[in-house]
Formats: structure tokens, sequence, C-alpha cells
């Protein structure tokens, strides 16, 4: 029973380290920001995961329920998307306008280039 | 109980679909794998709702079938004129 | 869960970036039913109309305007990084032991404020929906923070791609002018569309004022309606549809937003509230709170929905 | 009155389960992506669409019952339309559907052969 409690918070570990691991050991800018992403997904399903009680439903009040989760991290993740997709825009323009500079998104090619000026 | 069979059964066709959109040789066959597993998701939605006892979240079964669609047709779209539609090697997942 | 990891894995091992974005979608696709599995309603309406569909469409524009295919890299780094990775994902399991098992009732985090936001906003704001009176009153703050994000990025992307830049790639012109013509010829899509794009409009409506009640709210609402208008230009062509929406209109709203978010706390402090308080706002408590949620998740969805656009359309231009 | 909806929605339920799991299997078994729309299709439409009528019956007159029909007529518009756009993208793009006798057991071992990246 203590394993399963616990297998939740493990895969959002695995899933951090997946996107952790994308982020440093690839060369593609754009790869990069889908690894980030998958980093932030990570984050989200641990706020989301302690926010579950468990025989409760979602925090909309109705009749005749007694138990809901956590509404406070909902919150806080759903700001957090759009503000994470936001973000990602944010960085894919900066990816479109190195290409524009550099006519290439591979990160080690960017330094070749620029030691090269 | 009903609503549990079905839900497995939803879930044994994710799988299947997932299989096929990793695995699957061509970018098509991903756009495909991708396209039913939304709809497999707004059925999962509503099927869940029903299961748990509160049906009143199929909005999001909604937003599901409209993004599903917006997504696959972006996704035709720069496939089909961007000429990125090569199969990709799909045994490249094969060492993993 | 496991299927979220798996679909992991495959996106860290596949080089064609195109079959990358579809997988991410795919995943945002998984994290969305487990938010639903979750209680986290809201959470996975956020989740469906932005992961599923604006981020997948924004990845796929920088792909058209970039390569679509990942060098393979022949140097050995991977080797350190896998290390450091299971060095670091080996701290965070061992650092997991001592949390408290999953679905606790008992767990530190449910005690401190929460207790009273479930029992209290029934009478002190008087929605059903907890997640929008925390989101909008009780924590209007952060979310004044967030939406200050939100301009912020679209800004950003206006100033760093806003105009289109000449000498770009002829062969890329010459595909603009391709798919201008290919989706335009396309019957069915066009009559579907079109009969769809309304729907869409007119459920983001219902979905920025039902959110009171239901999962839902300005957030979710900007997205979906910013969704509707990239439809439009997905099958229609990106000049066309601003000639629907015209950039100046989308940055105007943009401002007005977030504008109207501010406006209403300071009318808070004009009536002698303090800022962001709409119980002064009336002169019941209940239906102060409603009115300023109401008009701040509209300003909220202004801002939402004028970004994504902006945002979009600004990836788009740089085809032409 | 009441047990013939009830009967009604749990046939409709099995029935769509069967589609789905039908389906699934036509999309990993089935040669290229042509015939294995087919499969899709057989997801979308029947199997979906069967288990939502099933879940309108149970769910007696509401709100909730409005919602259900929309979603039905959502896919019933978009998931036809979407396949012929992948169709049509899948034909300019250079895939051709499969002519002739089945060379082969393997599924995964067709779209390989014309070229590798």
């Amino acid at each position: 029973m203590e394993f399963l409690g616990l297998l939740n918070y493990w895969i959002v570990v695995v899933l951090m380290m997946t996107g952790f691991y994308i982020v440093i050991a690839h060369n593609n800018l754009v790869k990069k920001i889908v690894g980030l992403n998958i980093f932030q997904v990570s984050v989200f399903v641990f706020y989301i995961t302690m926010a579950k009680v468990k025989g409760g439903t979602a925090p909309i009040l109705a009749e005749g329920i007694e138990i809901y989760s956590n509404p406070l991290p909902h919150v806080l993740i759903l700001t957090a998307i759009v503000v994470g997709v936001a973000t990602t825009a944010l960085g894919l323009a900066l990816v479109v306008r190195i290409h524009d500079a550099y006519g290439t998104i591979e990160d080690d090619e960017i330094e070749a280039r620029e030691n090269e000026l | 109980m009903m609503f549990a069979v079905t839900a497995a059964a939803v879930l044994v066709t994710m799988v299947l679909t997932l299989y096929r959109s990793i695995k699957g040789p061509t970018v098509y066959d991903r756009i495909l794998g991708i396209n039913a597993f939304g709809t497999l998701t707004v059925v999962l939605i509503s099927v869940y709702g029903f299961l748990s006892g509160r049906p009143d979240f199929l909005d999001l079964a909604l937003v599901y079938a409209l993004i599903n669609f917006i997504n696959t047709i972006a996704v035709s779209k720069y496939v089909e004129f961007s000429h990125m539609g090569r199969p990709t090697g799909g045994d490249e997942l094969g060492d993993m | 869960m496991v299927f979220m990891a798996v679909t992991g894995f495959a996106v860290a091992r596949l080089r064609n970036l195109f079959g990358v974005v579809m997988l991410t979608g795919l995943f945002s696709l998984m994290s969305a039913v487990l938010y639903v599995v979750l209680d986290a309603v809201d959470v996975a309406f956020t989740e469906a109309a932005v992961g599923a569909g604006i981020a997948t469409v924004l990845m796929l524009s920088t792909l058209a305007l970039t390569s679509s295919e990942e060098r393979v890299s022949e140097a050995e780094k991977p080797m350190w990084a896998l290390g450091l990775v299971v060095v670091t994902g080996a701290v965070l399991i061992y650092g997991t032991l001592d949390m408290p098992p999953f679905g606790d009732a008992y767990a530190p985090i449910h005690h401190h404020v929460v207790p009273r936001y479930l029992e209290k906003s029934g009478q002190e704001v008087g929605l059903p929906n907890v997640v929008t009176s925390v989101l909008a009153s009780y924590r209007g703050y952060d979310t004044l923070g967030e939406v200050y994000v939100i301009f912020t990025a679209a800004c950003g992307v206006l100033l760093i791609i806003g105009r289109p830049k000449r000498g770009r790639r002829r062969t890329l012109r010459m595909l603009v002018g391709e798919m201008r013509h290919g989706m335009r010829q396309n019957v069915i899509l066009r009559v579907v569309s079109k009969l769809l794009i309304p729907f869409i409009l007119v459920f983001a409506l219902y979905v920025q004022w039902h959110g009171d009640f239901g999962p839902g709210g300005g957030f979710q609402a900007g997205v979906i309606f910013a969704a509707g208008f990239i439809l439009y230009a997905l099958i229609f062509d990106v000049d066309t549809s601003r000639m629907v929406v015209p950039s100046e209109v989308t940055r105007l709203l943009l401002a007005l937003g977030v504008m109207l978010y501010a406006g209403v706390g300071v009318v808070g402090l004009l009536r002698g509230g303090n800022f962001l308080n709409y119980s002064v706002l009336a002169q019941e408590q209940a239906a102060g709170q409603h009115l300023g949620i109401l008009l701040v998740e509209f300003g909220v969805g202004l801002t939402v929905a004028a970004a994504m656009i902006t945002i979009f359309f600004t990836f788009a231009r740089q085809e032409h | 009155m009441a047990l013939f909806l009830e009967i009604l929605s749990w046939g409709l339920l099995i029935i769509g389960s069967m589609m789905l799991i039908i389906g699934g299997i036509g999309m990993v078994r089935l040669p290229d992506v042509f015939s294995r729309m087919h499969g899709a299709g057989i997801i979308d439409t029947m199997g979906a669409c069967t288990i939502l009528l099933g879940l309108t019956f149970q769910a007696g007159l509401s709100i909730v019952t409005l919602k259900l029909v929309l979603i039905v007529v959502f896919i019933v518009f978009t998931s036809p339309t979407a396949t012929h756009a992948l169709a049509r993208a899948a034909l300019h793009g250079g895939a051709r559907p499969q002519l002739g006798e089945p060379v082969e057991d393997d599924p995964a071992s067709q779209g390989e052969a014309s070229s590798k990246t």
C-alpha cells in the first residue's frame, strides 16, 4: 500500500528527468523547448497529485457532497499552464529569430558560427 | 459497472492507437493515431464523468472534440504543404 | 501515468521533429485525462485548450519556418548527461519517500487556508466553483500577475519577430503560395469549418460566462476563442483572417483586458476597499464579489484571446 | 420504459466498446495508412458515437443530454473531415495505397520501404 501511495510521485520524477535529459543532452533548440514542456507538465502533475483527496470530487460545490479536492493547487496550475504556453511562444519566437540570424537551430553549430566571426 | 467495462475497452483501444502513433512508420500514421486518440479521450472523459457520478463536466469533452479537429487540420496542412511527409524511421525506437 | 512515461521516452528518442511535436500533443491529451481523474476539472479544461491545440500549432509553425529534422549529433555528450539525470532522479525519489501517501486527507497541504476556502467561499463569494472564486477573488493579485506575464509575452513575441523579414528563402514563399491555393480549394474543409466556427465562438462565450458555476473561465474561454480564429486562418489564409481581426484590434484588446482587470481593482480602491476587493462594488457582499469576478474574468479572457491570436498571426505572417 | 432504456443503453455501450476494440486492432494490424483509416473511422464514428448515444440514454433529459448530443454531432462532423484532410495530405505527400495481394504479415514494414531518414 505504501508503495502504491508513492507511485505517482515516482512517475512524476521519471517524467521530469526525461524532460531534463532532453534539455541538456540535445542540441536542437526546438527539441529543448519540447523538453522544457515535458518538465513543466511533470511539475503540474505533481501539484495536482498533491491536491487529490481520496474519496473527494472536483471542487465545485454541490448538494450532498462533503469531500472536495484541494482547489488551491488547481488555481496555481491553471494559470501556470496558460503562462507556460505564452513563454513557450516567446521561446519559439527566439528560435525563429536565431534561425534567421544563423541559419541553423542546432546549438553547437551556432557556437561554431559564433567563433568564426 | 457497465461504465467500468466501457472505460476498460476505451483504455485498451488507447493502448492500440498509442502503439500506432509511436511506432507508425509514416507521419500520416502518427496523425491518424493521434486523431483517434483524441476521440478516445473524448469518450473516456464522458464515461468517467458517469463513472464518478458527476456528469456535469461534459464541457471538457466538447472542448476536446473541437481542439482535436483543429489540431488534425493544422498538422495535415503543415505536412501537406511543406513536404515533410517523408516516412520517418520507425526503428529509431527499436533500441529502447 | 505509465502511458505518459512511454510517450516521454518516445519523444526523447525520436529524431524527426514533426513526430516529436505530434507526440507532445498526445502527451498533453494524456495529462489532461490524468487531471480529470485527479479531480482537477478546470486544469484539464485549460490543458485541453492550450496544450493540445495552441502549443502544437505554434510549434508546427516554428518548424515550418526552420528545419524539421534534428541533426544526429555524434558527440558522446549524452553519457554524462544520462549520469547526471540518473543521479538527480535518484535524489528526488529519495525525497519522495517522506511525502504523504497519495490521496491522504491529512497531508499538510490540505490544512492552512484551504478548509476556509471550501467552507466559506459559498457564502462569501456565492459561487459554486471554488476554483473560480479562489482564482479571481482570494488570489486576485496572483492572477493579475499572470495576466501581465501573458501580456508581456505577447509583446515580446511582437518585438522579436513582429515585422516580416525580407530575404527569406524563396522556397518558403513558393510554399506559401501553394498553401494558399491548396486549402482554399478544398470544399469539404471550407464548408465544415464555416459551419463549425460560429459554434466554437458561441461555446467560448458560454465557457466565459459559465465559469462561475462549472469548469471554465477567462483563461479557457480566451484560448478557445483564439482557437476559432486560428482555425479560420488555417483554412483560409492569414491575410483574409487579418481582415476579420486587424492587428490594431487585437493589440488594443490585449491592453484593454489587462486594463479592465486592474481597473476593477482601482474602482475597488476608490470605493473605499482594498485593491481588488470586490465586496465594495455593490450593496451586498456576494453581489459585489460576483460582479467583480465576472468583470475580471472578462478582462482575463480578452487578454488571453488577444495574446494567442497575436502570437499565432505573428508566427504565420513570418511565412510571407 | 425505464427498463427498456436501460437495456438499450447497455446494449449500445457494449456494441460501442466492441467496435472500439475492433477499430484499435485494425489500426495496428492493417498494412498502410489508407487502410488504417478504416480502423480509425470505426473508432471515431461507430465506437465513439455509439458509446455516447448509450450514455445519452443513461442521462435522462437534462443539459447533460444536450451536451452529449452536441458532442456526437461534433464528432460526426469533424472526424470524417479530418480524415479527409489527412488522406489528401497523404496523397499529396507521396504515400500511395498498397494495391493488389497483401504480401506479408508484418504491418510495420510497409512505409519504411521507400526511404529512410
